[in-house]
């Protein structure tokens, strides 16, 4: 008893083996501090005013990126946030979306064969965080890495295989085994080269470019956390023009009606809002900003159509084998209708074919008058078609299997996905909704076992030799659907041949053969839309380029 | 009488293993729960088991009804062991022996109809024909006074009385030899406990069955019991016929047992023997005499160091008793009630 | 002897009492509850073919994002359309359905592996029991969400797909209670007299032991109903739930939520469909217990 | 008690052993993380490099026993999808913040469901008891996304009270505490009330009173130390299902946390992480029920001196 | 023996307690009256549903709210009425003037305190002294029921205890403010013989040694023969027999009271065949309309079925008040009572 100290008359106090007072004194503890933590919190929330933006800091809520690191070649869909900081050799003019010389290279020419390829590079650029001045050597060292092992960036296999090789401090080689006809497209349209310093390679290592990379955008990279990455504008830019907002933030933001709070709230400036919320955007004062180009090429494949001769992979016993299913279910969809319902706030127009784009190998402006007379809505021609095919009684499997899997840049597709299960249900098609996520439909696609139909998209509209090569050849990408002798022979004699004409020749051909096949449903070309807070920023105005399709953040002009 | 016992218990010891040890638990000691006890049950004849919680009355009860194995001894029922029958003799054994419990609130299962409950044995033991188990039913419901189309109604349309009785029916049905009763009115209000107190002689005249009974007041004890025996820390400390043990108990517990009872009416005086403290643990037992740290009459070492052995009275075979008093010192013989210790 | 302090309450029932009138037994049940119930889900549910005034899959374009009856609509399409023209009243009805069973055969399936577990572990202890709780801790211990996640992404999200992931869900619950209701009820001297009658372990557990869990696990499964259909909105939401176009109840919120501005009525119907029928059941759920079960904690 | 928290330790590092094996089994059944990281036009000479560099072409078995050696280091490997960190470091980076909103949605929702539950109890079918069930059916039976968008909607776009998302000061989590521990305060909260109701009709509460016990303290002393016992155990569920929970609002509301991540790394198949956040969070769940058991011993003598 | 003019220690008169059932309102207790005189032992014999502990419980006004209220009658302690006291009042009561036992000893004790704590916390509602102190009384207390050692037991929680410890420290906790009246609930049912005698034994030390009143609750006659100087017979929420202890055993009068007398088993005799009553208790919610006995008496009347009979008292002056509510009673021996 001698134990128990002198205090003042507290019943509960009394008598109690050491541990529970102990404890009674912790939790007493926790007790104040939670109420010293709820204390504070109020009266922080009392002093907080809503955050709304900085004078000279640009928030925007944007989808989060494929991947979140700082290394551009081993990450997917990121462009959008990575390219404030990192510059490659091209960039493309944010009017006409042409391939510039904006880029980091100031002039360039191939060999006739174009396999070797030069580039003469900007003097006096300089890399962000002091890291000295750009030159050949971080050209070929950017390479490297955009070429390793690694590297998942798109269209990678078509920078294999060059010697890259620095001819002096400022002229750079590429020399390719194979023609290399595409080689600005991938530079500017794809954009898939950027360049960092090979300095703080060789002082930092990887783990250098990971805590905070140095490029030569307009921007520097300051940081990122999960969820933000924040840049400051570098004022060191060789150009002479200064991005209106000092700070530049993204913060991720997936769930879309989430991101419209935050614009309408005034927390964020911009946001990358689907499409069917742009009214919303609109109503609540704001305005939208779409790219000078289209960005995407939306089309819906009738995939497992491996058919060369004696491949067991044919999918003969798919309904849509039969070239008048797929011709009936392409007259099924209304696609005008379809147009109004997934892109109410506009960017977007029909596609006659996909991978067809004017300009590009092969583009023959007749297919689209006749694509709405022989794609066009004909319910009633797709029900006799679909007779005459002797659907759904000769076929032992007469369901048509659409999936709708999410696509990056393009929110629409489960929508659109939806529609098309509608419009083919109302003709007669026995055709159910499966929910299968890209990486299960590249699985099958890589296994060759995808006997479904699932959205695909073109992003961006590649060259005509780049979409053959991924959607209509073997061995393509997995999404093609379409495999034939003869578009294969076709194809691989396009690809061969270096006239200008007779390419442009037999990529109409093919393209005027996979018209006639209905090979697939082509759907949509769409330009990127951003919603922006006029308010905060007066205009933007970017080119359009890969999926995710704005960039050019110093092009935004703050609002007086 | 004079027939064979049948229910014979020869030095049977039930011990439950006390462990320790974090993930291979060791034995660190016993609960000596059961502690040789040997006795016999005959035909007929209802024998007491008396003693406060904790003596091992219960544990004893369920080895007879094989909820428990003996750790060693052995149980004979007709000359049979009980613990090693099988098969047919084991479905016998479960129709000869029945029991009813002490809380008729807990015993009888609420999702089942009196019929079913009444019934159980002879379904599951197939004891008789199909077509005769509604008849044995309406029987023995009437022999518990109960009516038979209250067969259909389900345990809480009843009162505890009526319960006990429907559990009284369900131990019948299989028309045993021995039942087994383990506190059978304790739980039941006062003026129910008579009536049950009552049918049970009834049903023992009529059935001509052997009650082993398990108790805890002594006055049922002497209103229901042919012999008693009386139990401390799993030991049998006395046996013996009811009227002589009530008139003359031995054994210095037993003493201070009746002593504690309460009396029937204000007048009556009783010495108080208070005894000491509580009964010792049963994890670590004293050694000798398991009595001798609460005992009064404790007579020297010889209680610490020696087990008394459960031995009969000279002058009356019948009465057993295990106490050094009265093997060492065969003169002394306080055992008259009105001795002079407080 | 227990002398309870409210000594009415023991005696409830004994024989002699009469049994409460029909009229007078309803007036005693939740009405409100059971009225919402009725007619939120069991009726559309049993009732939906014949009774929607719509196709509930098939919707027509022309007819898409009109607003309720009372905001502007018409009678035709009472609480509006959604995005592709589709009745969000016939949608409702039919989503109870799908609501309904997807809960049922869910609780039903996880009800019952629970249980037999939940049976096991408490009538035979030892080994089994140690066996089956660590399983428990185990399957309580694993993300229940990401499970479903990566059977989505694996077999694609599906009717079958759900129900996997409810009973994981729900089988360790029901394990666990079962084990500890068991538990007690082994130590009843009813079990003890089966024994002593020489009943089998099969017997004991399907004639004694079973009947008197039931209470529990029928309050348990009551009380799931609710938060199986709360499962699948979240589920739904993070695309994994009922593929579309099956009309679900969360799958309607999930979808409607973008247009939470502009389509109010898309996402605002199944999700007071939903709030309503959940509180239904939890009110329920917490009657039935208090009949059925008082010692059963709120779970 | 220290042999039942041995053994309780014990028998959880066995738990979480199964667990990894489970992490790895599901991670792995998801498919390829190649298939999820190519482009769409890579073509099946990038796939088989990509499945040679992150080492997925070796035996499954060999892979586990791989991943289970290092895992026990605590290294569950890089990254694939983030690349240039390791899986570990990820979601280390992330759980504060999910932690952080799931405490902060915990002690809220305690704080507001404890005296609740215990004056619901007191003034058992009253309108006070009444209210209080029908809020606490309410967070129990909103969908909790629905909730949050709500919120959102509410207070931080049409009263412009709060931000709308993302993580931040203390401002950024009441709406997701909210959404996320409304449910909690519901469950809390009745099961305080139903603890509460249970010990006041004890007979040690009977005894408290019998001695003059003021009713006051009879409650908040006598009654509410014993009726806490029961809301404690439901702790260790609440570390459950603030994961689950975190999943959802950490979508809505953009919160960089481990639910987050968790849905991104099954996305992206990226098994590292995917087994790294499912053995945390099972280890998490496990040592908050540790905890939880040990706190229990210090509420209740009767365990803590077995 | 007092003077007769002594207002007794507490006096119930015409208690009636009511219980709102989900079966309709009932009257658990229904016109209770009876005393207990300083020093002396009042037993309440009754079996259960018959309303005792609720009689109990309704003295000190801890009926279980809102369900339970006492409707009318007085409760005078020390000639006070306890019924007209406020809240506030009526805790100074309770513990400091009349104090009781619960029945169970396993959960009559928080188990979440230690055993001194609960035991300062019963002295020190009621006294204003310094902490030392009150331990020191409290380690008094817990000598004074017999607890062995108590200086360490003090940090004892309950559970280390054994039942019949339990039992003392409950008796501690109910005697540690030394009240004029206890009220013991059957505190002896769940203990073993000998702990009973024990225990008895100690409430009779501390009656001699305090004048202390106890009212005994109990369902067995054992007890009342050993403790009670004065029984209260209830039945059904009634008391139908009260009187001195010798009295009612020697010539009970009410047919229950006989009954149940004579249906108890003795240890002392052989008993060849116990009275036993028919039937069972009647329920709270079918009551019979006239004398609640009736249906089990058999010596029942015509009359006894439609009116509740009066109550009669003993004519024999050194009777001691002896009475019983029975119409059988109407002969020359018995004159009718107010009371």
């Amino acid at each position: 008893m001698s134990q128990i100290v002198n205090a003042r008359l507290h019943a509960d106090r009394v008598l109690r083996t050491d541990r529970p007072r102990r404890f009674r004194r912790v939790a007493r503890g926790i007790a104040r501090s939670v109420g010293v933590v709820v204390l504070v919190g109020v009266s922080l929330l009392l002093a907080q005013s809503p955050a709304l933006a900085q004078a000279d800091k640009l928030v925007a809520a944007v989808s989060k990126p494929g991947t979140e690191t700082n290394r551009f070649w081993s990450g997917s869909t990121m462009w959008h946030v990575m390219d404030p900081a990192l510059e490659g050799l091209l960039d493309q003019d944010p009017v006409t979306g042409e391939n510039t010389t904006h880029g980091l290279a100031v002039s360039w020419e191939a060999s006739d064969d174009f396999k070797v390829w030069t580039f003469k590079l900007r003097k006096g650029v300089q890399f962000h965080h002091g890291w000295g001045e750009f030159t050949a050597a971080d050209v070929v060292h950017s390479y490297k890495l955009h070429t390793g092992p690694d590297a998942i960036i798109p269209t990678v296999d078509q920078l294999r295989g060059a010697k890259a090789e620095a001819v002096d401090k400022y002229t750079v080689r590429f020399t390719y085994p194979e023609p290399n006809k595409n080689l600005l497209f991938l530079h500017g349209g794809r954009s898939v080269l950027k360049i960092y310093s090979k300095a703080q390679f060789d002082k930092e290592g990887l783990e250098g470019y990971d805590r905070k990379f140095a490029g030569t955008g307009y921007y520097q990279f300051v940081s990122r956390k999960p969820g933000q990455i924040l840049y400051q504008r570098f004022d060191k830019h060789y150009s002479s023009v200064k991005p209106d907002f000092r700070v530049l933030e993204f913060r991720f933001v997936d769930e879309a009606a989430t991101k419209l709070a935050m614009l309408l709230s005034g927390e964020a400036a911009i946001a990358d809002l689907p499409r069917e919320l742009m009214k919303d955007a609109l109503k609540g004062g704001m305005k939208t900003a779409e790219s000078a180009r289209a960005v995407i090429q939306t089309d819906v494949v009738l995939n497992g159509l491996y058919c060369e001769s004696g491949d067991k992979a044919c999918g003969k016993h798919l309904p849509w084998y039969n070239k008048k299913v797929r011709e009936a279910m392409n007259l099924a969809l209304n696609r005008e209708e379809m147009l109004q319902v997934l892109f109410p706030g506009g960017g977007a127009k029909l596609l006659p074919r996909y991978a067809m784009t004017p300009g590009h190998e092969g583009y023959d402006p007749t297919l689209v008058q006749r694509f709405k007379k022989e794609y066009g809505y004909n319910p009633e021609r797709a029900k006799k078609l679909m007779k005459e095919a002797g659907y759904p009684d000769a076929f032992k499997d007469p369901t048509i299997r659409l999936v709708l899997k999410p696509s990056a840049g393009v929110p629409e597709v489960a929508l659109q996905m939806e529609l098309i299960h509608q419009y083919l249900t109302v003709v007669g098609f026995k055709a159910e909704l499966r929910e299968i996520d890209h990486a299960t439909v590249g699985s099958m696609g890589r296994a060759r076992k995808a006997y479904i139909i699932h959205p695909s998209k073109n992003a961006p509209p590649r060259p005509t030799e780049v979409a053959f090569r991924a959607f209509y050849s073997n061995p393509g990408g997995p999404y093609q659907g379409w495999e034939d002798d003869w578009t294969s022979s076709n194809i691989k004699a396009f690809r061969a041949e270096r006239d200008p004409k007779k390419r442009d020749a037999i990529a109409r051909e093919v393209f005027n053969y996979l018209f006639e096949q209905y090979v697939s449903m082509p759907m949509f070309e769409l330009r990127t839309q951003l919603a922006f807070n006029p308010k905060v920023i007066a205009s933007w105005q970017f080119p359009g380029v890969t999926s995710t399709g704005y960039g050019h953040w110093h092009t935004v002009k703050a609002a007086k | 009488m004079d027939s064979e016992p049948v229910l014979k218990l020869k030095e049977v010891t039930k011990y439950y293993p006390v462990t320790k040890g974090l993930l291979f638990a060791r034995t660190i000691g016993h609960v000596r729960a059961v502690d040789r006890v040997t006795l016999d049950l005959d035909q007929g004849e209802t024998l007491a088991l008396v003693g406060e919680s904790g003596c091992g009355k219960t544990t004893t009860a369920k080895l007879i009804l094989r909820q428990e194995t003996p750790t060693s001894g052995k149980l004979e029922f007709e000359g049979q062991d009980v613990h090693r029958i099988t098969g047919a003799a084991l479905k016998q054994y479960r129709t000869d022996v029945q029991a009813v419990f002490q809380d008729p609130w807990s015993s009888l299962n609420p999702r089942m109809r009196v019929f079913d409950i009444v019934s159980e044995t002879l379904v599951v033991n197939h004891a008789v024909a199909k077509g005769e188990v509604a008849d044995r039913v309406a029987k023995v419901l009437s022999d518990v006074g109960l009516r038979t189309e209250q067969s259909r109604n389900f345990p809480h349309e009843f009162s505890g009385g009526q319960r006990q009785r429907i559990a009284i029916a369900s131990a019948l049905i299989s028309e045993p030899k021995l039942l087994v009763l383990d506190e059978p009115v304790s739980a039941l209000d006062v003026s129910i406990r008579s009536q049950i107190m009552n049918l049970f002689k009834d049903l023992q005249d009529l059935y001509r069955m052997s009650y082993l009974m398990v108790a805890h007041d002594l006055g049922t004890t002497r209103y229901m019991a042919h012999k008693v025996a009386v139990m401390y820390l799993g030991q049998l400390v006395e046996l013996a016929p009811t009227r002589s043990l009530f008139e003359a108990p031995l054994h210095p517990y037993t003493q201070a047992l009746f002593s504690a009872a309460l009396p029937s009416h204000p007048d009556i005086e009783r010495e108080e023997i208070i005894l000491e403290g509580e009964v010792p643990s049963p994890i670590d037992p004293p050694s000798g005499c398991s009595f001798h740290t609460r005992c009064p009459l404790k007579i020297g070492e010889v209680c610490e160091k020696e087990t008394p052995e459960l031995t009969p009275r000279p002058d009356d075979s019948q009465h057993h008793v295990a106490c050094h008093l009265y093997t060492r010192e065969p003169s002394r013989s306080p055992g008259d009630g009105e001795g002079k210790r407080v | 002897m227990t002398d309870s302090p409210l000594p009415a309450v023991r005696a409830v029932g004994a024989g002699t009492r009469k049994r409460p009138g029909f009229w007078r037994g309803l007036r005693r049940l939740p009405l409100i509850p059971i009225f919402v119930l009725v007619v939120l889900l069991i009726v559309p549910a049993l009732s939906a073919d014949w009774l929607a005034p719509h196709d509930p899959v098939r919707g027509s374009i022309p007819d898409r994002l009109k607003p309720p009856v009372f905001f502007g609509g018409t009678w035709e399409f009472a609480l509006g359309t959604d995005r592709l023209g589709r009745d969000i009243l016939s949608r409702l009805m039919h989503g109870a359905k799908v609501s309904l069973s997807i809960s049922l055969v869910g609780i039903l399936a996880g009800g019952v592996l629970g249980t037999a577990l939940g049976l096991i572990a408490g009538y035979f202890r030892g080994l089994a029991d140690a066996i089956i709780m660590r399983l428990v801790d185990i399957s309580m211990a694993l993300p229940s969400i990401l499970l479903a996640l990566v059977l989505a992404v694996t077999a694609g999200p599906s009717f079958q797909t759900i129900i996997v992931v409810v009973t994981f869900v729900l089988w360790a619950l029901y394990a666990r209670q079962v084990r500890g209701e068991v538990l007690s009820i082994r130590e009843r001297d009813f079990v003890a007299r089966a024994r002593v009658a020489g009943a089998s372990d099969f017997r004991i557990i399907v004639r004694h032991i079973l009947p008197n869990a039931a209470n529990t696990i029928i309050v348990l499964a009551t009380l799931q109903v609710g938060s199986v259909i709360l499962l699948e909105a979240g589920l739904s939401f993070l695309g994994v739930g009922i593929p579309r176009p099956t009309p679900a109840w969360g799958l309607m919120v999930a979808d409607g939520r973008q247009l939470i501005v502009s389509a109010w009525w898309i996402a605002f119907f199944p999700g007071l469909a939903i709030t309503l029928a959940v509180f239904a059941l939890n009110l329920l759920g917490d009657w039935m217990r208090d009949k059925l079960d008082p010692r059963l904690k709120e779970v | 008690m220290k042999r039942y928290l041995v053994i309780r330790s014990l028998q959880s590092l066995l738990a979480l052993l199964a667990i990894s094996l489970i992490a790895f089994a599901m991670s792995h059944l998801t498919g390829s993380p190649v298939d999820a990281m190519l482009p769409d036009d890579a073509g099946p000479e990038e796939a088989a490099r990509l499945t040679r560099l992150w080492g997925l072409d070796r035996p499954l078995y060999e892979q586990y026993f791989v991943f289970l050696g290092n895992a026990l280091q605590g290294n569950f490997g890089d990254s694939i999808k983030w690349q240039g960190q390791t899986a570990f470091g990820l979601v280390l980076e992330r759980l504060p913040a999910t932690i952080q909103l799931g405490g902060f949605a915990i002690i809220v929702s305690t704080i507001i469901a404890l005296p609740v539950g215990v004056l619901a109890a007191v003034y058992k079918d009253t309108p006070f008891d009444s209210a209080g069930k029908l809020v606490a059916l309410l967070g129990q039976a909103m969908p909790n996304f629905w909730l949050g968008i709500v919120l959102i909607w509410i207070f931080a776009v049409h009263l412009n009270w709060l931000p709308t998302s993302g993580h931040g000061g203390l401002s950024h989590m009441i709406l997701p505490a909210i959404a996320m521990g409304w449910f909690q305060v519901a469950a809390f909260m009745r099961l305080t009330r139903s603890a509460m109701l249970e010990v006041l009709d004890s007979e040690y509460i009977k005894l408290a009173r019998i001695k003059g016990v003021p009713e006051r303290r009879v409650i908040w002393i006598h009654a509410l130390r014993n009726a806490a016992i029961a809301p404690l155990t439901y702790f260790g569920v609440i570390a459950g299902s603030i994961f689950t929970g975190s999943v959802v609002i950490e979508t809505v509301f953009a919160w960089p946390g481990t639910g987050l991540l968790a849905i991104d790394a099954i996305r992206g198949r990226d098994f590292p992480v995917i087994q790294a956040v499912v053995v945390t969070f099972a280890g998490v769940f496990i040592v908050a029920n540790l905890i939880v058991d040990t706190l229990y011993a210090y509420l209740d003598p009767r365990i803590r001196y077995q | 023996m007092r003077s007769p003019s002594a207002p007794p220690a507490l006096e119930v008169r015409d208690l009636e307690t009511r219980i709102d059932t989900k079966l309709g309102l009932i009257k658990a207790v229904d016109g209770v009256s009876f005393s207990v005189e300083h020093g002396k032992t009042l037993g309440i014999v009754g079996e259960s549903g018959s309303g005792k502990s609720i009689t109990a419980l309704s003295i000190l006004r801890l009926v279980p709210k809102p369900a339970a209220y006492i409707a009318k009658g007085q409760v005078l302690l020390d000639g006070e009425d306890l019924l007209e006291k406020s809240e506030n009042e009526m805790r100074k009561v309770r513990g400091k003037r009349i104090s009781m036992i619960l029945q169970d000893p396993q959960t009559s004790l928080n188990p979440v305190f230690s055993v001194g704590f609960q035991v300062v916390e019963a002295i020190g509602l009621h006294a204003d002294s310094r902490r030392k102190a009150l331990l020191r009384r409290a380690v008094e207390a817990l000598r004074r029921v017999r607890v062995a050692d108590p200086e360490r037991r003090v940090d004892d929680f309950p559970h280390q205890m054994s039942g019949g410890m339990k039992q003392r420290v409950v008796g501690a906790i109910a005697l540690g403010s030394f009240p004029r009246v206890l009220i013991a609930d059957e505190p002896t049912t769940a203990l073993d013989v000998t702990i009973q005698a024990q225990y008895l034994r100690l409430l009779k030390d501390i009656q001699a040694e305090t004048g202390l009143s106890i009212i005994f609750i109990t369902h067995d006659f054992g007890v009342v023969a050993r403790m009670c100087d004065k029984v209260a017979v209830m039945y059904a929420g009634r008391v139908v027999e009260y009187g001195p202890v010798r009295q009612i055993f020697n010539s009970p009068a009410h047919p229950y009271t006989k009954a149940l007398l004579n249906s108890v088993p003795a240890i002392e005799e052989d008993v060849d065949r116990l009275y036993s009553i028919k039937g069972q208790p009647p329920a709270f919610w079918d009551m019979p309309e006239g004398c609640r006995f009736e249906p089990r008496c058999d010596v029942a009347m015509q009359r006894c079925k439609t009116e509740y009979p009066a109550k009669f008292a003993r004519a024999a002056a050194e009777s001691g008040g002896h009475c019983a509510n029975c119409w059988a009673l109407e002969e020359p021996e018995w004159i009718p009572s107010r009371f």
